[in-house]
């Protein structure tokens, strides 16, 4: 058999951002796979250090455009530990509720990816159509609808009345049956099952080697989970499902995240049946105290991890990002081994590439 | 995590070292430990006390040296940090132990200089192919300048 | 008589079926999920002709996002090379406009029109589905 | 007059002209209804009129490396062998020619375009092209033989290999489709595939291949080609019109194109519905499903119309 092999990216459909993997395969088999990354380098990390940390805000946002909130969140989160602010309880559950929104509207649109990628665009259609609620949500409490420019240092910038509130509990009664519809679809769905069951199969241990989180992880039966085994936030109060399956394969993880998207919902009803009064932010000095700081949390991915480190000047002096799709790119080469040619495109958008992410 | 227990092994297998734990704010503690020690600690943790996940490897420039922070996590956060010369800088990897830790190490490695003996591939991860501009992370870095913007005429490609 | 009109429907046709391209040089994905968002139902720019191509060869307009970095500058020149005449650039968001908040960064180059010619800027971070409607609609209409 | 009326029925109804017309308004009603489908409007009804003069008045560019003069000559071939292939298919009972046996020629004249398709990616260089080529040849073996078979049915039932003779069987006795349900069923999956349409759009999936063996090819041949496959999509049709549901007849005395007409429709909606309803199989799959299904199925059915009819 002669080996071909097949440049996937940077420009190609089944990616949205430019990611250049080279496919060498015999037949139908793929035998061997590169990876570039860098398309999309834009040397975030050191443009945060000639920024104070107010601008900084601005430019986090703009690590990923899918999920912005959780990056602004867990920078906020780290300078406001640095600066020991107290940040009102009011403000925390609203970037709580904002944080839960988005990974519903991440998990949607990443099926939506997921399907269009294997040639079922009435399912793409109809996640992207759903997803937009999850948007207007969003939408009617920042005025954005992908990046919300929510987050300040000590609090959010937004605040709700009680006449939004009930807007927002109906539009999620709303939500919650269209989940639940597609749910329904993609379980009975013969042909999605047949193209996604047993494909991109991750084992526990593999997970581990590479250190795998998020979605990819809890549906490859790794029971983790930032929101439960290390509350940021106000996720302590909280009560919710971590979600896990044990099957490991492409089917799984849209399993495990259509379900985190119904936790979601309801962790956005208790969140808005318990919303405190008060204000939504204090002030916060321009000036950061010298210190270091390792600020965790879940994005709709998986783990997001900052290191701040100050000089007691208005401009961090380091700040490292690290976000869940660089360890889930690891782990592709071992999924990809052995595949037919046509499940690439499964393998790739099952484990929810986020390049600009990765990049930076 | 048992910090406590971590911090005894660690004093038992370097009798030598006078090891403290620091704390670091959002339930983070800090071990400080000479480079060529990293790799026997990280052996430790994994195969003592099952510590499989790192979360990132943090490098930065602290002017007269560099500094390594290893970011673990299992229900809390460990982070062992260890500092390097600023001249050729060089740390045994991890990767044998921890394969996750291949990117990390990669990025280190071109963001900043830093040679990780082993590693079986350190090519450029994130910057450009004809990249010549040095570690865009240390101080003493310039961005490199651009070369002009190519010239596709419109009227000559239509 | 006859040339003329021939003229007039293939500028017809061109305003009316306009197949895009979408090449991310740099972005942060908040444009690019904007940019998809327009082939689904609420704004879906089919019944404007606008179907998203895979294949350089077969567009007329080339969408771009975001910054121009050096690693895909030589990709975005060579993808513009490959698409066959008339074709258009569009540049999508502030950054691909001129940068945004990324300029200054170490693999940064700046906006599009550093690299290729630009026909329409559609600026916004990101910009919203409508407002690409918009730009593609003024596009089309600058069309001769 | 005969003459005339020949040549109006070679170049006008039901010839080219109308297979013009047939094929840019089933490729609009067909987009429609997918649009419709999944919540979406869909394009108006002149567009594809649209893109088609748009790309003959693109410019026209080759990669380096192809065969200029085959690259030409293809979708010229595959195009020429759809219209004679629409010559021979009465439309509400009027062909523009038949003969005793232009069955044959037409299903060998339908398969040519996929063989042209096949060598079209295989002449133009790019590694997406050959693949797209590659993988529409061993579609082709999947879908054809029963397909070849399932049509076979109606000849067999009728005791004639002559399309418009079949449908005048039929209109004596009754559609092929109540006797042979099955058939119908494998000739539609058969077309699924014959069409290249989803859910089996294996040679041209955008995410894997790009646009598979028209990836390099772009201006008037490009069109060219979406013409030729509108028309496939046309004459196809037409086809299983005419051998499983009778053709034009509907025993009242409804005007027969109308009837001919409604009857395309519900098929070419049968297509569009299978085209939103699944995901695109993998090409191990279909080739499954072709050899180990579909042909023992067909296999089945021809022995039940010989048992049938003997």
């Amino acid at each position: 058999m002669t080996k071909v092999t097949i440049p996937i990216g940077p420009q190609h459909p089944l990616l949205k951002e430019p990611l250049s993997f080279l496919v060498t395969v015999e037949g139908e088999r793929v035998v061997d796979s590169k990876m570039r990354l860098g398309y999309v380098h834009r040397g975030i990390e050191r443009l945060c250090q000639q920024r104070t940390y107010v601008q900084n805000v601005h430019l986090m946002e703009r690590v990923c455009g899918i999920c912005s909130h959780v990056h602004t969140t867990t920078y906020c989160q780290g300078v406001e530990a640095l600066l020991g602010l107290e940040v009102p309880e009011r403000g925390l559950y609203l970037r709580t509720l904002l944080c839960e929104l988005e990974r519903i509207h991440s998990h949607l649109l990443w099926l939506g990816v997921l399907a269009k990628n294997m040639g079922f665009d009435t399912i793409f259609m109809y996640a992207w159509r759903y997803r937009e609620i999850a948007l207007d949500i969003m939408e009617s409490l920042s005025g954005g609808r992908v990046s919300h420019a929510v987050n300040i240092i000590g609090g959010v910038r937004i605040d709700m009345d009680a006449a939004q509130v009930e807007a927002v509990l109906g539009q999620l009664d709303e939500l919650d049956t269209h989940i639940t519809t597609l749910l329904g679809v993609i379980e009975h769905e013969k042909t999605f099952r047949v193209r996604t069951q047993n494909v991109g199969l991750l084992s526990p241990e593999q997970v581990r080697r590479y250190c795998v989180v998020g979605p990819v992880a809890r549906a490859s039966d790794v029971d983790v989970d930032l929101r439960r085994d290390a509350p940021y936030s106000i996720y302590d109060r909280l009560d919710f499902k971590v979600i896990t399956h044990a099957d490991g394969d492409v089917w799984a993880r849209t399993v495990v995240r259509l379900l985190e998207c119904v936790e979601s919902t309801k962790l956005c009803r208790q969140i808005l049946a318990s919303l405190p009064d008060g204000p939504t932010s204090t002030r916060a000095p321009r000036k950061v105290p010298a210190g270091e700081v390792v600020s965790r949390s879940e994005a709709p991915r998986g783990e997001v991890i900052y290191y701040i480190r100050s000089n007691g000047k208005d401009k961090p002096a380091r700040v490292k990002v690290r976000t869940p799709t660089l360890p889930s790119l690891l782990a592709l080469y071992d999924q990809l081994r052995d595949v037919n040619v046509a499940d690439i495109s499964v393998v790739l958008s099952g484990v929810d590439l986020c390049i600009a992410c990765a990049d930076r | 995590m048992n910090n406590d227990a971590i911090l005894q092994s660690f004093r038992d297998a370097f009798p030598d070292l006078d090891l403290e734990i620091t704390s670091l704010p959002v339930d983070e503690h800090v071990i400080a430990l000479p480079a060529d020690r990293v790799h026997a600690a990280v052996a430790i943790l994994v195969e003592q006390f099952g510590i499989y996940h790192l979360s990132t490897i943090t490098g930065q420039d602290r002017d007269e040296n560099l500094e390594l922070f290893y970011h673990f996590w299992q229900g809390h956060g460990l982070t062992l940090r260890t500092s390097l010369p600023y001249d050729a800088p060089v740390i045994p990897t991890v990767t044998d132990l921890i394969p996750g830790a291949t990117f990390y190490e990669r990025e280190v490695c071109e963001m900043l200089d830093v040679t990780f003996e082993g590693h079986a591939n350190l090519e450029p991860l994130f910057l450009p192919d004809n990249w010549e501009g040095g570690a865009p992370l240390r101080k003493d870095f310039v961005v490199p300048p651009v070369e002009g913007g190519l010239d596709v005429d419109k009227e000559a490609a239509a | 008589m006859f040339e003329q009109m021939t003229h007039r429907a293939i500028r017809w046709a061109r305003r009316k079926s306009p197949w895009i391209l979408h090449f991310n040089s740099g972005s942060c994905n908040g444009c690019d999920i904007e940019l998809v968002d327009l082939l689904t139902p609420r704004y879906d720019v089919e019944r404007l002709g606008i179907i998203n191509e895979a294949s350089p060869r077969h567009a007329d307009i080339l969408l771009c996002t975001g910054p121009v970095t050096r690693q895909s500058r030589d990709r975005l020149v060579r993808i513009y090379e490959q698409m066959p005449a008339p074709k258009w650039v569009v540049s999508l968001g502030s950054c691909s406009c001129s940068g945004g908040v990324f300029q200054g960064g170490h693999n940064v180059l700046g906006g599009i029109d550093k690299v290729l010619p630009v026909d329409l800027y559609i600026p916004g971070c990101p910009c919203r589905p409508e407002a690409m409607i918009d730009g593609l609609v003024q596009l089309l209409e600058m069309i001769k | 007059m005969t003459l005339i009326s020949e040549l109006f029925a070679l170049l006008i109804f039901p010839g080219f002209v109308f297979l013009f017309v047939a094929a840019l308004t089933f490729e609009w009603i067909d987009r429609r209804v997918i649009a419709r489908l999944q919540g979406r409007v869909g394009p108006a009804w002149y567009q594809p009129l649209a893109d088609f003069i748009k790309l003959m008045a693109k410019e026209d560019v080759l990669p380096s490396g192809a065969n200029k003069v085959a690259a030409a000559a293809l979708p010229m071939v595959a195009l020429a062998a759809v219209m004679t292939a629409g010559l021979y298919v009465p439309v509400a009972g009027r062909a523009a020619s038949y003969f005793e046996g232009d069955l044959i020629v037409v299903l060998f004249l339908l398969s040519l375009p996929s063989l042209a398709y096949f060598l079209a990616g295989w002449i133009s260089v790019g590694v997406y092209s050959v693949i797209g080529g590659n993988r529409s040849l061993l579609q082709y073996f999947s879908y054809e033989v029963p397909f070849l078979m399932a049509l076979t049915g109606p000849a067999i039932f009728s005791g004639t290999w002559s399309i418009t003779d079949i449908v005048l069987r039929q209109s004596q006795t009754t559609w092929t489709l109540f006797v042979q349900p099955l058939g119908f069923l494998l000739a539609l999956v058969g077309l699924i595939g014959k069409l290249k349409r989803d859910p089996l759009d294996i040679p041209k999936a955008k995410s894997e291949v790009i646009a598979g063996p028209l990836t390099e090819f772009s201006g008037r041949k490009l069109a060219l080609w979406h013409l030729t496959m509108d028309m496939q999509t046309v004459v196809g049709i037409f086809l299983l019109v005419n051998t499983f549901l009778g053709g034009y007849s509907f025993g009242a005395a409804l005007p027969s194109v109308f009837v001919f007409a409604i009857k395309a429709l519900l098929v070419l909606l049968a297509l569009s519905a299978a085209s939103v309803l699944y995901a695109r199989l993998r090409i191990d799959q279909l080739a499954n499903l072709g050899w180990r299904i579909l042909v023992p199925l067909a296999l089945v059915q021809i022995a039940f119309v010989i048992w049938a009819g003997g």
